[in-house]
């Protein structure tokens, strides 16, 4: 296993939060925000695939087990996600979030 | 069965509470608990014979105390622990007067009396509370409660900028306590004692590393020295004192700054010994600069408060370099001398309060010739100025004279430096009486009154026990010396 | 694994699912909802009261005696003192909400799902606390998140409540993402979640660096749930914009966790700089306290700074809880079990002050009076008992003797003295603090006893509204707390005490 | 022993006596109008302490050398490793002794001849009740300090024979001027006390363990120990240390008495009324100097250079003061002069080692001091003024008075046989003596010989203005009249004093008081020719002064260098002017620029934090500005800096604090 080296899959991994926080960061859009939070969440279930593949037996949850939970919770969360842009749009005709700003200072 | 001290605090504590409560006649149960207080340290100080002594392995112990266990963790260990020697006493002493000082001071006080008189009462608490108090968080604990009521006091019943005034004074001695709080657990873990009781720090805390001591040391130092307070920490004060309603300011310079004076004593000079030996240069350096800031600044003043003021500082610091000295002498000296500012200051302000309200102005050059209207006063006045600067026969003198009769011991020529002070606080109080006492008459308004009788009352047992114990020091001094510190090398 | 082990929250998801039950069948009426909530929110604290082995319950105890506070074992969950003292905090929380909720109109729209998410909340809190593995705690976490999300934005027609859903949910989701990939790297580097692995004495697989930059993003994950700046931001306008009685249970409970989180996840490898310094980096363990520190001295003085000139209540309020939350960390930071016992405590002691004060203006406002705090002029006048109990919370939080917020800030301070060298400084630090928020609040208590009311305030008029006798019960067993505790912490204390010492493994 | 020898141990009651006038007065003399205010129960008392004053004295001549001592603690602080090692005890004591014997015959004869003159010269004033209870107190005060066992108490009574005296210069007080001077007395008496508190403190210190038993310190640091000096006078430790606490109680000395550089005060203290400068002013506070000068040297003793400073400082005064009383033209300010001067003469005998010469000196000077100062407040009395260029011719309608002047002025001149010439006459050639074996004294001795001369001129020119020539100067002036008998008496018997007190000391019962050198005065052949010459030169002065002022005359004002020298003198030297550029702009500029400070620099950092908490406070909430995203990009800002802690800020702190 010695000549197993990860760097480049980190490297796949850490553009994919990069570009997750990158959306987070930029759109206004709350759609294309949870979009980013997806590819974000992605990026750590990408790392927990690749990694089981040589962990040792040590651990309760196997890398492919914790993997398919997290997709199920982003999919949860995308689901909560969705009712709150749903509520705020019926309730301002928008879903910019950057709109959204009555609560400050 | 509840020792005397506990049913002292409780008294103080009922007399609070019950004050709070009784509205108009809170003026009655507030003089009734200051009397039965008074009775209660009478009854102590007549029962005292001499200091208990140091117990097994070197262990001082205190006359009257009561301990039970607080707070018990494998790592933390709190007592409920009081218990007093001379110098506690002496101070307790002093507590008892100026409370019932104030109170009748401030019979006829009208706005919120439950209140002003509930929190005098409380300031008393805290005040003895601290002077008893032998365990670092139960110290702490009334150190604290102190503030409250001084705070209400001046941002309640104060002057124009009371809420800055208050506020600053509540912050800036907030800070330093919490500085202070921070060496004293620092003393008590870096020492490894048993828990938190003076008892068993002293042993620890006596044999630390010098160099873990000189820290501590200037932590408390400027935790206890800004309630002093010393220079350039002092700003608050006169502030305080401008802005605070008489009552305030007779407490504040009268107690409070005597509680920065004992913690020092107790909980650092007695607790790291080696600490303020090797600090005492800066400790001397510090006095030196109270001492002449404050009377250089006095001199400067034309409002009568904050010429008081400043002046405390001066004696304050004198304070201080006779507690820096060390010797028995010196501390004796330091104790007396704060008894005698406890006094004299109470004395002073209640003067310069009632110089306000008679004639609507404390500033010195508006004010002239007042003895002829206002002969009461006026002899108040000349009373408190003689006693603050130092005449025989009234208290600060024997106070005075010990604390740089044991700074030349230790100290040789510098003595000079405090002894030519002594020239500047005598010029302003002389000018300051010149201007108001003597001269044609000038600034008095055609309604001014002499002294209404409380108020009179009020200073009447300040001077009386100013002069009392001016002739009689001794029976404040053989009460001192039974005390640890008397030990000392 | 027995099921009666997890007896509490089996009782907690049965009411949640009793009262989703109701609401399908069309029976809302907020009493009986409410009712079931408290009820099964007040039988699980019996039942981890009793399991913490206080006498007189053993009957009832769930957990057998034997298997808490054994070594982590490689397992998915592990029963602590400490987490059931946790959990108890959590479950108070919950019930004072519960209870005090049950004085709001009895017709109130959406009452079933607000207290059927208030139990599945209070369940995912309870799951963390006794979590032993990085991936259970994450994922119970995201149980208390989620609904806590929908929580917020349960008044449905509420616009600030859904923007503060919305900015709630988004941190939030962005934080799961980064504590998700911090796992994954610490998975990498060890080859396991479990805390076990994590923990002292274990051996390392390799990859040093993704370890630490695990931890790193595992901080800033956790960090938004305990509001530490500057992961912070999101909570005051949650707090805000949240139902008062949601963003009491906020503060109170989820905050709480997180900080459970912290100790649970970050104590492993400060412990193990102890105990095996080569294990990883030797400055790694000193460089995470160091980190820390410096996150809980910016979280105290930031909050502190920023409530010095707020002028809404429930603001000042939720900068303050924020300043709290940076106290607490202390007790991370230090990492010694005294330290963890003051900020146990401290976080015990929380829930009487801040949730309680959180229910006071949810009181208040229910009264009438206006979100700034100068609408609260002259109230102390009007309603004696209600502002003096609101004065001793806020005396609490600012730690005034003869308070439980001061015993507790005293307690964790002194832990951070008595762990000597650069922890003195953020005692000194916290104490600094302390003494800066006496201003805010002193300010409030000023505005209420001392100021008189402006003549156009409602405070002025008769100000008739009623506050409930469920809320004003609840508020009272907390101001009493807060000054029984405040006298006399002992037997509490030293529980929690012994709790932290064996967590950290000592005397287990 | 005798009789009267128990009476010793019951010195006490003088003072006590005075305090209970003290106390009677203050508390009850609002009602006591028929009394006079009060003033009859203080002739009543301070007769009585009279009476008790003189019996101690003839007490202690008949029992000679005594020394009875009945002491009581005042404090005692016990003992720790180091200078007290037996602790340090304060005690409050009255010591009868030759010395103070003859000092209370002084205070209480005086004293209650003041108080008797009082009743007549104070009769139209108010606050008579004040004027009595004040001066009891100061007799108090006063003979306490006589009493005195112990330099500490020595200083308690000083301060407060200090404190009366500024009460008593500012009675009337609604006089700005004399408020002033009341106040300038108080501050340059201050000055000297200082010193004398140091010299104090060195000589405390220094010998604390000293005198066998205890040590010092633990007995209370009296003077005396039962019946003889507890140290001795420390003849032949030439120290440093003690040369300088010799130096201060010789600023404390100068201080009281009025001593070149410190003399300003007095002349301005005559703005009390003449009853408080006769008996304060002359007679006996400002003696006090001379009288701690003297009991320093009988029971500490002070060191040659020591003696040498305090020959220069007495010979100085002397002439100095002369000067300035030769141009003066208020009759009060010219009798003030002359006292400082004489107090040089004092200072100048104890210097040289003659101590009981100096003392000597004190005695009759106190009585024709005080005959001086009531004769001219009956003149003040008579014609409302001190001015001397308006009065005249007083003579003719104040006979008893004039004869009482020229009692006095001739006793001050040293005139052949009144009293001032013997004791004068013995300061001379004792010190005469003492220069051979010190040449560094013969200055001193030939300004104190000068001012012989000066002397007999200033006061006869004084009486020459005041009772020479027809009639007053000033027409507008009232018709004098001689005043009441109650003044009357005390010009008598005072009048006979000045004539025959010089002859006291020739009675060895008398004489015994006095024990030293010099006392009574020997006439050998050099003697009778000093007394010759100063004869000569008094005479000389009288001549001259008669030749310019007698009969009426006025002396041309002098021109050219003369006049300059007289405006010189008439400022004083400007040292008045000095000290008042020292007082108000020197220490008052330095006092504003420190207040200056405090509120712009000390107080303004504070504010300054406050303005950054509040601030920094607005300046955060801007960063909370209600969009997510920043909040987002706070998270992640946050993300970024704590992987750069914990990757390379930390371990780099954590390395160069020493590892873990």
């Amino acid at each position: 296993m010695s000549a197993f080296s990860p760097a480049g899959l980190l490297a796949l991994s850490g553009a994919l939060l990069g570009l997750g926080l990158f959306g987070i960061l930029t759109r206004r859009n709350f759609i294309l925000l949870l979009i980013s939070v997806e590819i974000a969440i992605n990026a750590a279930v990408l790392n927990f695939v690749y990694f089981a593949a040589f962990s040792g037996s040590s651990s309760a949850l196997s890398g492919q087990a914790i993997a398919v939970v997290l997709i199920g919770l982003a999919a949860t969360e995308v689901a909560v996600g969705l009712a709150i842009v749903l509520g705020l749009n019926r309730l301002r005709g928008s879903i910019n979030v950057a709109e959204a700003s009555a609560l400050r200072r | 069965m509840v020792g005397i001290l506990s049913l002292t605090l409780l008294t103080l504590l009922l007399t609070a509470v019950l004050t709070f409560l009784s509205g108009r006649y809170a003026k009655f149960v507030a003089l009734a608990g200051s009397l039965v207080f008074l009775a209660e340290v009478g009854l102590m100080i007549a029962d005292f014979t001499q200091w208990a002594g140091f117990g097994a392995g070197g262990v001082p112990q205190y006359n009257y105390s009561e301990t039970y266990p607080w707070i018990s963790l494998a790592w933390l260990h709190i007592n409920y622990t009081v218990g007093v020697d001379g110098i506690s006493l002496i101070l307790v002493l002093l507590t008892a007067f100026l409370q019932l000082a104030t109170v009748v001071y401030s019979w006829n006080e009208s706005k919120s009396p439950a209140l002003w008189f509930g929190l005098v009462a409380l300031t008393g608490l805290g005040c003895f509370g601290v002077f008893v108090a032998l365990d670092i968080l139960l110290f702490f604990l009334f150190w604290e409660a102190v503030l409250i009521p001084m705070f209400f006091m001046i941002g309640y019943w104060g002057g124009p900028r009371r809420r800055y005034a208050a506020l600053k004074f509540f912050v800036y001695t907030h800070v330093a306590s919490i500085v202070m709080l921070v060496s004293l657990l620092a003393l008590a873990f870096y020492s490894g004692a048993s828990s938190f009781d003076f008892g068993s720090l002293y042993g620890p805390a006596r044999t630390l590393m010098p160099a873990t001591q000189v820290v501590l040391f200037l932590g408390m130092f400027f935790g206890f020295g800004v309630k002093f307070p010393i220079v350039p920490f002092h700003t608050w004060l006169p502030d305080a004192h401008v802005e605070a309603p008489t009552g305030g300011s007779v407490l504040l310079a009268g107690l409070l700054l005597k509680l920065g004076g004992y913690g020092l004593i107790r909980w650092a000079v007695e607790l790291l010994p080696t600490g303020a030996h090797d600090l005492a240069p800066l400790l001397y350096l510090v006095a030196f600069t109270s001492i002449i800031w404050g009377a250089l600044v006095a001199l400067a003043q034309r409002d009568l408060k904050r010429m008081v003021a400043y002046s405390s500082i001066n004696h304050m610091g004198i304070v201080l370099l006779a507690i820096a000295v060390g010797s028995s002498l010196g501390i004796t000296a330091a104790v007396l001398l704060m008894f005698a500012h406890g006094v004299v200051s109470g004395l002073l302000f209640m003067v310069s309060g009632s110089v306000h309200h008679t004639f609507g102005t404390r500033d010195v050059s508006a004010l002239g010739g007042i003895t002829p209207r206002t002969p009461a006063l006026a002899t108040m006045v000349m009373l408190g100025a003689l006693a603050s600067l130092g005449l025989p026969a009234l208290i600060s003198f024997p106070a005075e004279f010990t604390a740089l009769l044991a700074t030349w011991d230790q100290l040789g020529y510098w003595v000079v430096v405090p002894l030519l002070l002594l020239v500047v606080t005598a010029a302003f109080y002389l000018w300051m009486m010149q201007r108001v006492l003597f001269g044609p008459p000038k600034g008095i308004p055609p309604t001014a009154h002499d002294l209404p009788r409380v108020e009179l009352a009020g200073m009447a047992i300040l001077a009386g026990l100013a002069i009392i114990f001016g002739v009689l020091p001794g029976l404040l001094v053989h009460v001192i010396v039974s005390s640890p510190i008397s030990g000392w090398p | 694994m027995s099921l009666a082990e997890f007896l509490p929250e089996i009782l907690l998801l049965a009411g949640a699912l009793l009262i989703f039950l109701f609401d399908v069948l069309g029976r809302r009426r907020l009493e009986l909802v409410g009712g079931v909530a408290a009820l099964s929110l007040g039988g699980a604290l019996l039942l981890v009261v009793a399991d913490l082995g206080v006498s007189g319950l053993a009957a009832i105890r769930t957990v057998p005696a034997g298997s808490v506070d054994l070594p982590l074992a490689p397992s998915l969950y592990a029963f602590t003192s400490l987490g059931f003292v946790f959990q108890v905090t959590f479950l108070l929380a919950g019930l004072f909400v519960a209870v005090a909720s049950l004085s709001r109109p009895s017709d109130e729209k959406g009452a079933s799902v607000f207290f059927g998410l208030l139990l599945i909340a209070t369940l995912g809190m309870m799951l963390v606390a006794v979590a032993s593995d990085l991936i259970f705690l994450l994922l119970a976490i995201e149980v208390t998140s989620l609904s806590t999300y929908l929580l917020v934005a349960y008044p449905r027609r509420d616009e600030r409540s859904l923007e503060a859903a919305m900015k709630f949910f988004i941190i939030g989701a962005l934080s799961t993402a980064l504590s998700f990939f911090g796992a994954s790297l610490l998975f990498a580097a060890y080859g396991g979640t479990s805390f076990y692995a994590l923990g002292p004495g274990v051996a390392f697989v390799g990859f040093p660096l993704l370890a630490e930059i695990g931890y790193g993003l595992l901080i800033a994950g956790l960090g938004f749930k305990v509001t530490a700046v500057p992961f912070h931001a999101w909570a005051v306008d949650v707090y805000d914009g949240a139902p008062t009685d949601v963003a009491a249970f906020l503060s109170g409970g989820s905050k709480k966790m997180g900080i459970f989180a912290f100790f649970l996840v970050f104590l492993g490898p400060i412990l193990l700089l102890r105990s095996a310094p080569d294990a990883l980096p030797a400055t790694f363990g000193a460089s995470l306290q160091l980190t820390l520190g410096i996150l809980a001295v910016l979280t105290m003085t930031v909050g502190n700074v920023l409530a010095l000139r707020q002028k809404e209540m429930k603001r000042m309020l939720a900068y303050s809880s924020i300043s709290q939350a940076g106290y607490m960390l202390i007790g991370v930071a230090v990492g010694t079990y005294p330290a963890i016992a003051g900020a146990a405590f401290q976080v015990f002691a929380h829930v009487f002050m801040k949730t309680g004060a959180f229910l006071v203006v949810a009181a208040v406002a229910g009264l009438g009076v206006g979100p700034l705090i100068e609408d609260w002029k002259g109230l102390g006048a009007k309603r004696p008992a209600l502002s003096v109990a609101f004065a001793l919370m806020l005396l609490s939080l600012a730690g005034v003797p003869l308070t439980v917020g001061f015993v507790s800030k005293f307690v964790l301070f002194s832990a951070a003295v008595e762990a000597q060298g650069f922890y003195v400084w953020l005692a000194v630090a916290g104490l600094l603090n302390s003494a800066l928020s006496v201003f805010y609040y002193a300010r409030v208590l000023k505005a209420i006893f001392l100021d008189r009311p402006d003549p156009t305030s409602p405070v002025a008029g008769p100000l008739t509204g009623r506050i409930g006798l469920a809320r004003s019960a609840v508020i009272a067993v907390a101001a009493v707390a807060i000054v029984g505790l405040g006298i006399y912490p002992g037997p509490v204390l030293s529980g929690i005490s012994t709790a932290a010492s064996h967590f950290v493994g000592i005397g287990a | 022993m005798s009789v009267l020898t128990p009476l010793l141990a019951y010195a006490g009651l003088v003072p006590l006596l005075t305090f209970l006038s003290f106390v009677l007065v203050g508390f009850l003399g609002n009602r006591l109008k028929g009394l006079e205010w009060g003033g009859w129960i203080a002739v009543l008392l301070s007769g009585a302490a009279m009476v008790v004053g003189t019996l101690v004295a003839v007490a202690e001549m008949l029992s000679p050398g005594q020394y009875t001592d009945v002491s009581y603690t005042w404090l005692t602080v016990p003992g720790s490793p180091g200078t007290f090692p037996n602790g340090v005890s304060l005690v409050i004591g009255f010591l009868v002794d030759p010395l103070s014997a003859l000092m209370l015959l002084v205070v209480t004869i005086v004293g209650f001849l003041v108080m008797l003159y009082s009743i007549g010269y104070m009769h139209h004033d108010h606050g008579l009740p004040r004027y009595y209870a004040e001066l009891s107190l100061f007799l108090t005060a006063m003979t306490g300090l006589v009493l005195a066992d112990n330099l500490l108490e020595f200083f308690l009574f000083w301060e407060l024979v200090g404190v009366c005296s500024y009460f008593l210069i500012g009675f009337y007080y609604e006089k700005p001027s004399a408020a002033s001077a009341a106040k300038e007395a108080f501050l340059v008496t201050r000055v000297g006390d200082v010193l004398f508190l140091l010299g104090i403190f060195i000589y405390f210190a220094t010998y604390a363990t000293a005198g066998g038993g205890a040590g010092w310190a633990a007995s209370g640091f009296k003077f005396a120990n039962g019946t003889q000096p507890f140290l001795g006078p420390l003849v032949g430790t030439n120290t440093p240390l003690l040369t300088v606490a010799g130096l201060m109680i010789l600023g404390g000395a100068a201080g009281k008495s009025a001593q070149f550089p410190l003399h300003v005060w007095l002349p301005d203290a005559m703005e009390g009324p003449t009853t408080v400068s006769a008996l304060i002013h002359a007679a006996t506070m400002v003696a006090a100097g001379v009288y701690l000068l003297a009991v320093t040297s009988v029971f500490l003793g002070f060191t040659p250079d020591d003696q040498f400073a305090i020959v220069a400082i007495g010979g100085i005064t002397c002439f100095f003061a002369a000067t300035m009383a030769v141009v003066n033209t208020d009759i009060k300010r010219v009798v003030a002069y002359s006292t400082i001067s004489q107090l040089g003469y004092m200072v100048l005998a104890v210097g040289a080692g003659v101590t009981m010469v100096g003392m000597y000196h004190l005695f009759t000077h106190a009585f024709f001091k005080a005959l001086l100062f009531l004769a001219a407040g009956s003149v003040i009395h008579a014609v409302g003024t001190q001015d001397l260029f308006k009065m005249g011719g007083l003579r003719r309608t104040m006979p008893l008075t004039a004869g009482a002047f020229l009692v006095g002025a001739l006793s001050l001149s040293g005139i052949f046989p009144f009293a001032g010439f013997f004791s004068k006459d013995d300061i001379l050639g004792s010190v005469f003596q003492a220069a051979q074996a010190h040449p560094a004294y013969w200055p001193f001795f030939l300004l104190a010989l000068a001012t012989v001369f000066l002397t007999s001129y200033y006061i006869f020119r004084a009486w020459f203005l005041a009772f020479g020539g027809p009639a007053p100067r000033d027409a507008s002036l009232p018709t004098a009249h001689e005043g009441p008998w109650v003044m009357r008496v005390p010009l008598i018997v005072l009048s006979g004093f000045a004539i025959a007190a010089g002859f006291f000391v020739f009675d060895p019962a008398f004489a015994s008081l006095l024990p030293g050198a010099g006392v009574p005065p020997t006439y050998t052949a050099t003697d009778l020719g000093l007394s010759a010459v100063s004869l000569g030169l008094a005479g000389s002065g009288i001549a001259l002064s008669y030749t310019l002022w007698g009969n009426g005359r006025i002396a041309a004002a002098p021109t050219g260098i003369a006049a300059q020298m007289r405006t010189v003198l008439l400022n004083r030297y400007y040292f008045k002017v000095g000290y008042d550029w020292i007082g108000r702009r020197a220490v008052y500029t330095v006092a504003r620029s420190a207040d200056f400070v405090e509120r712009y620099v000390i107080d303004g950092t504070i504010r300054g934090f406050e303005k950054l908490f509040s601030r920094g406070s607005d300046l955060l909430r801007r960063a909370q500005t209600g969009i997510v995203s920043d909040y987002a990009g706070y998270v992640v800002a946050g993300l970024v800096g704590v992987l750069l802690l914990i990757l390379y800020v930390g371990p780099a702190i954590v390395q160069s604090m020493g590892g873990g």
